[in-house]
């Protein structure tokens, strides 16, 4: 499940998020963080090793996480 | 034999609940659920037997009365005309989903053998004590049909009728016999298929995409789909907007309970029905349901006999209560006897719309007897 | 169908202990009587407790016309199986009405104006099976009821029955039937003058 | 699955004309659990219109408003009644029922065991918080010994039932327990629940921070997610512990796994069997 860093971006809609925690509690990145307004929010998108975890674990279904597109080279 | 020639009806000599079962599967019934108890339970006895070999027939034996309603809802929304039969104690039971089946306009037919009460009371004595329970039982404000039948024949007609109203307005129709009418046996004629009219539910034809579950239509019913044909929607017993939606905003909440009402008010005519006898010149009439009707007519003979000019209403809706019937009767007659098995809860209603024109005269009897003639003759040949 | 006789309302009980077969009894009369003669029938029963063990009861009421009215409540005929059924019910027959009792069963009969045979013996030891005993009383009653044809009863009682007890059921028939003809006299004598001067009774 | 079916996909299965977010409280697991079901359906490729979501009354009651399936909300306890009808009447349905734990053990305890008895084909969702959170903290027949709630506020003196050994002496034919936190393995119990023939039970513990967790020293949802992480143990490992090692910790995984025939299809196929002796 798990891929390399640097690969995957990470959407929080802040419009759905209750700043319940529990993605910034165990994501084993430290990618989020809770904002002053309490809400999840990206500080380290490039550390994502794309675990998933914080998708599957959102009771609101506020996170996406997708890997990103690059231009071939 | 000659062409044209109709086909012969098929005679039974049956219990009132084995007509209700007739009747009921002349109708299209296609579901019953339910659970044992006296004195209605040969309709779920020849259900078992009957619907199996329907078919599109399920029977189901539930744990108890109240998951009997549940399971009936259910497969009245998966598309089948659905129904049970219980006694007082199950009636109450059932009172909170009879509730939820007129919020969710879940057709059905919920068929109570009124036996003697309150609470286990008399299980196999006859009683018409449930009737403003009919009525009022379930929580809050609704509409309810409520009809009877007072012999055997009509167990089975009203059966008809009970599912015909159900689908037509989709709501909940409770058909309330007495253990008399139904423990009576006596022939009954089959109708031929010309004979009897079944009404179908009315299923949307538009695009699921356009479609409203709880829309205001001309006749206030709106049409329903059966559970996975395409049309998916939202089915809460919370007070709910057009599409189906939980809504507390007061306008949609007056919007439903309005419609709500009317679709079943608005037919009074339709609904309202029940059976004049020696009515035309009556100075004394009797108004009586159930297995007193019987009575009363074997009375109102008697009555006549000794010349005195008696008449019977015999109602067979008893809510919404025939008023215009009654006031019809009221133009002529100086005085009304009303002969219940319970302690005035037609009468009542006939005093309602009395309004103090007439005497009325409740003649009552809470012991788990038939009210005899000769009790009827008395009360008429007094008033 | 066409009904022979012309009746206004004629009230039969049949009683008895549970287990006799009064139920089924009742259900076969009414049946033969309302889809064979074409009466207008109404059949009740006791029910419950009263149905399982003790005494049992099943009431008919038979007509020409429209019955309003459906419990039977002065009887035109009485069968009693048991002396307790027969103390319980007597009352209950109008005057000049008629009283036929299994008479090994009730040992003290309440009038000596009554009709009977030992009905439960024949079965033992003419048909060979005490259960037929109630069909031996049916085919009594269809030499009785004037309004009842022998051959109609029989043909309703034989469609109601499976294949397996038919023929035992149909001989039960024709020895009631017989056995009343012997004993109980000629049938029009019986009722003589009685059914039209009953009328009037009050209910 | 190499790929992580996520949020991308439950939205397709949300109802846009709801609004969102839902009205569940911040972390409650009962999110999680829908959205493992929305995937497990999603990876069965089931049809939205062959998929009925029969909800009761309370917090997992209110998640059916907001799936694009068939759905009915029905009343407290009896979803499994409503759903034993449905499915009886359109056997080719896949008929789920949401239930909380108060709504499924206490007022339809009665339901609840017959339908694992009759084996009927319908998948319950046990969504157990321990506590009812609709109504505002009372305690529910999942609620352990000793725990505080609005109606235990001197500790709960009776013991709490295991939802999951109840449908197992029902005769339920398949019985699972997942948490909120083990989303994953919720999604693999949900796939073979749904894929099983008869009654199947999948007892989803769910954490309730709001009306549960702040009377019993949990100092945030966050914190319930961590005693679910250390005291849900894989049933084969449970098995293996002592009892001290087992004090503090409950099993999950399948306990039960049958595949008698249901009994719609038992029903179905006697009427076969019947009318091919008619004819």
């Amino acid at each position: 499940m798990a891929k390399e860093k640097g690969n995957s971006k990470v959407t929080i809609y802040p419009d759905w998020c209750k700043g319940c925690g529990i993605c910034v509690a165990f994501c084993p990145a430290k990618v989020i963080e809770l904002d002053g307004q309490g809400k999840a929010r990206v500080v380290r998108e490039e550390d994502c090793i794309h675990c998933g975890f914080c998708e599957l674990h959102c009771p609101d279904f506020a996170i996406v996480v997708t890997e990103i597109e690059r231009c071939p080279k | 034999m000659a062409a044209g020639r109709k086909k012969k009806r098929k005679e039974l000599f049956a219990l009132g609940n084995e007509a209700v079962v007739e009747g009921a599967l002349l109708a299209g019934c296609s579901f019953y659920g339910g659970y044992p108890i006296t004195p209605s339970s040969e309709i779920m006895e020849v259900m078992a037997q009957r619907l199996p070999k329907n078919d599109n027939g399920v029977f189901l034996q539930m744990e108890d009365e109240i998951a009997s309603m549940g399971a009936v809802i259910g497969a009245s929304l998966a598309g089948c005309k659905a129904m049970t039969a219980t006694s007082g104690p199950g009636f109450s039971l059932m009172q909170e989903h009879l509730g939820y089946a007129c919020m969710v306009e879940a057709p059905l037919v919920l068929v109570n053998v009124m036996r003697g009460g309150p609470s286990t009371g008399l299980p196999t004595s006859p009683a018409q004590g449930d009737v403003q329970q009919a009525r009022w039982g379930t929580h809050g404000d609704h509409s309810m049909i409520v009809l009877s039948a007072s012999n055997v024949q009509e167990c089975l007609e009203m059966t008809i009728t009970a599912f015909n109203m159900a689908e037509k307005y989709r709501t909940p129709v409770v058909l309330l016999l007495d253990e008399i009418t139904a423990h009576t046996r006596e022939k009954i004629t089959i109708p031929r298929e010309d004979e009897y009219e079944v009404f179908n539910r009315v299923v949307p034809t538009m695009p699921p995409e356009w479609y409203k579950p709880f829309e205001e239509t001309v006749r206030g019913v709106p049409p329903m789909p059966p559970i996975g044909s395409g049309y998916r929607f939202h089915v809460t017993g919370l007070t709910h907007d057009p599409n189906g939606f939980p809504t507390s905003r007061p306008e949609e909440v007056a919007d439903l309970m309005e419609r709500m009402f009317r679709k079943i008010d608005q037919f009074l005519p339709q609904v309202s029905l029940y059976e004049e006898y020696l009515c035309a010149d009556a100075d004394v009439c009797v108004v009586a349901y159930g297995s007193v009707a019987r009575s009363a007519e074997y009375a109102v003979e008697q009555a006549r006999e000794r010349g005195v000019k008696a008449g019977l209403l015999k109602l067979k809706t008893l809510f919404p209560y025939p008023r215009a019937a009654t006031e019809k009767v009221m133009g002529h007659a100086r005085a009304l006897v009303v002969p219940e098995m319970n302690m005035g809860q037609i009468s009542r209603e006939v005093k309602r719309v009395n309004n103090g024109r007439a005497t009325v005269r409740a003649l009552n009897r809470v012991d788990g007897q038939i009210i005899t003639p000769s009790e009827i003759l008395k009360a008429i040949m007094q008033v | 169908m066409k009904q022979g006789v012309n009746l206004e309302r004629f009230e039969i009980r049949l009683s008895g202990l549970g287990g006799q077969g009064i139920i089924t009894l009742g259900r076969v009369l009414g049946a033969g009587l309302a889809l064979g003669h074409g009466y207008q029938v109404t059949q009740t029963q006791s029910y419950g407790p009263e149905a399982r063990g003790g005494s049992s009861r099943c009431d008919l009421v038979v007509s020409s016309g429209k019955i309003s009215y459906p419990k039977a409540q002065s009887l035109d005929l009485l069968v009693a199986l048991s002396q307790e059924a027969c103390n319980a019910y007597y009352s209950f027959l109008k005057p000049g009405g008629i009283l036929v009792l299994e008479t090994d069963l009730v040992r003290q009969p309440p009038t000596n104006l009554y009709l009977g045979l030992p009905f439960t013996e024949m079965a033992a030891s003419k048909v060979g099976i005490v259960q037929a005993m109630n069909t031996i009383v049916l085919g009594a009653i269809s030499y009785l009821l004037p309004f009842v044809e022998q051959r109609i009863m029989r043909s309703s009682l034989q469609s109601a029955l499976p294949a397996k007890i038919r023929d035992v059921n149909t001989k039960a028939f024709n020895l009631g039937h017989r056995e009343a003809k012997r004993e109980f006299g000629e049938q029009p004598e019986i009722w003589k003058g009685k059914p039209e001067e009953r009328e009037g009774s009050d209910i | 699955m190499s790929e992580v079916i996520g949020n991308h996909i439950i939205h397709k299965y949300l109802r846009h004309n709801k609004k969102f977010p839902h009205v569940l409280c911040p972390g409650c697991g009962h999110g999680i659990a829908l959205g493992a079901l929305i995937r497990s359906v999603h990876c069965l490729g089931l049809e939205k219109d062959d998929v009925v979501i029969v909800a009761g009354i309370g917090c997992s009651g209110r998640l059916a408003v907001y799936v694009d399936f068939n759905t009915v909300h029905t009343t407290h306890g009896r979803a499994l009644t409503f759903a034993t009808g449905i499915k009886m009447a359109k056997p080719h349905l896949k008929v789920i029922c949401l239930m909380g734990d108060g709504d499924a053990l206490s007022i339809g305890g009665n339901h609840l065991i017959h339908a694992a008895r009759r084996n009927i084909g319908i998948t319950a969702l046990v969504l157990n918080n321990n506590i009812y959170g609709m109504t505002g903290g009372q305690c529910s027949p999942t609620t352990p010994h000793g725990s505080f709630s609005m109606t235990s506020p001197y500790g709960q003196l009776e013991k709490g039932f295991d939802v999951a050994e109840l449908a197992r002496a029902a005769g339920a034919n398949f019985v699972a327990r997942g948490t909120s936190f083990h989303a994953q393995q919720l999604d693999k119990l949900l796939i073979q629940a749904l894929q099983h023939p008869g009654f199947s039970m999948v007892e989803v513990v769910s954490p309730c921070h709001t009306q549960y967790g702040r009377k019993n020293k949990f100092k945030g949802a966050v914190d319930m997610y961590k005693w679910l992480k250390k005291s849900a143990t894989p049933v084969e490992r449970y098995a293996e512990l002592d009892e001290t090692g087992q004090k503090d910790r409950f099993p999950i995984g399948v306990f039960v796994d049958n595949d008698a025939p249901g009994l719609e299809e038992q029903y179905y196929a006697l009427k076969e069997k019947m009318r091919g002796r008619k004819s």
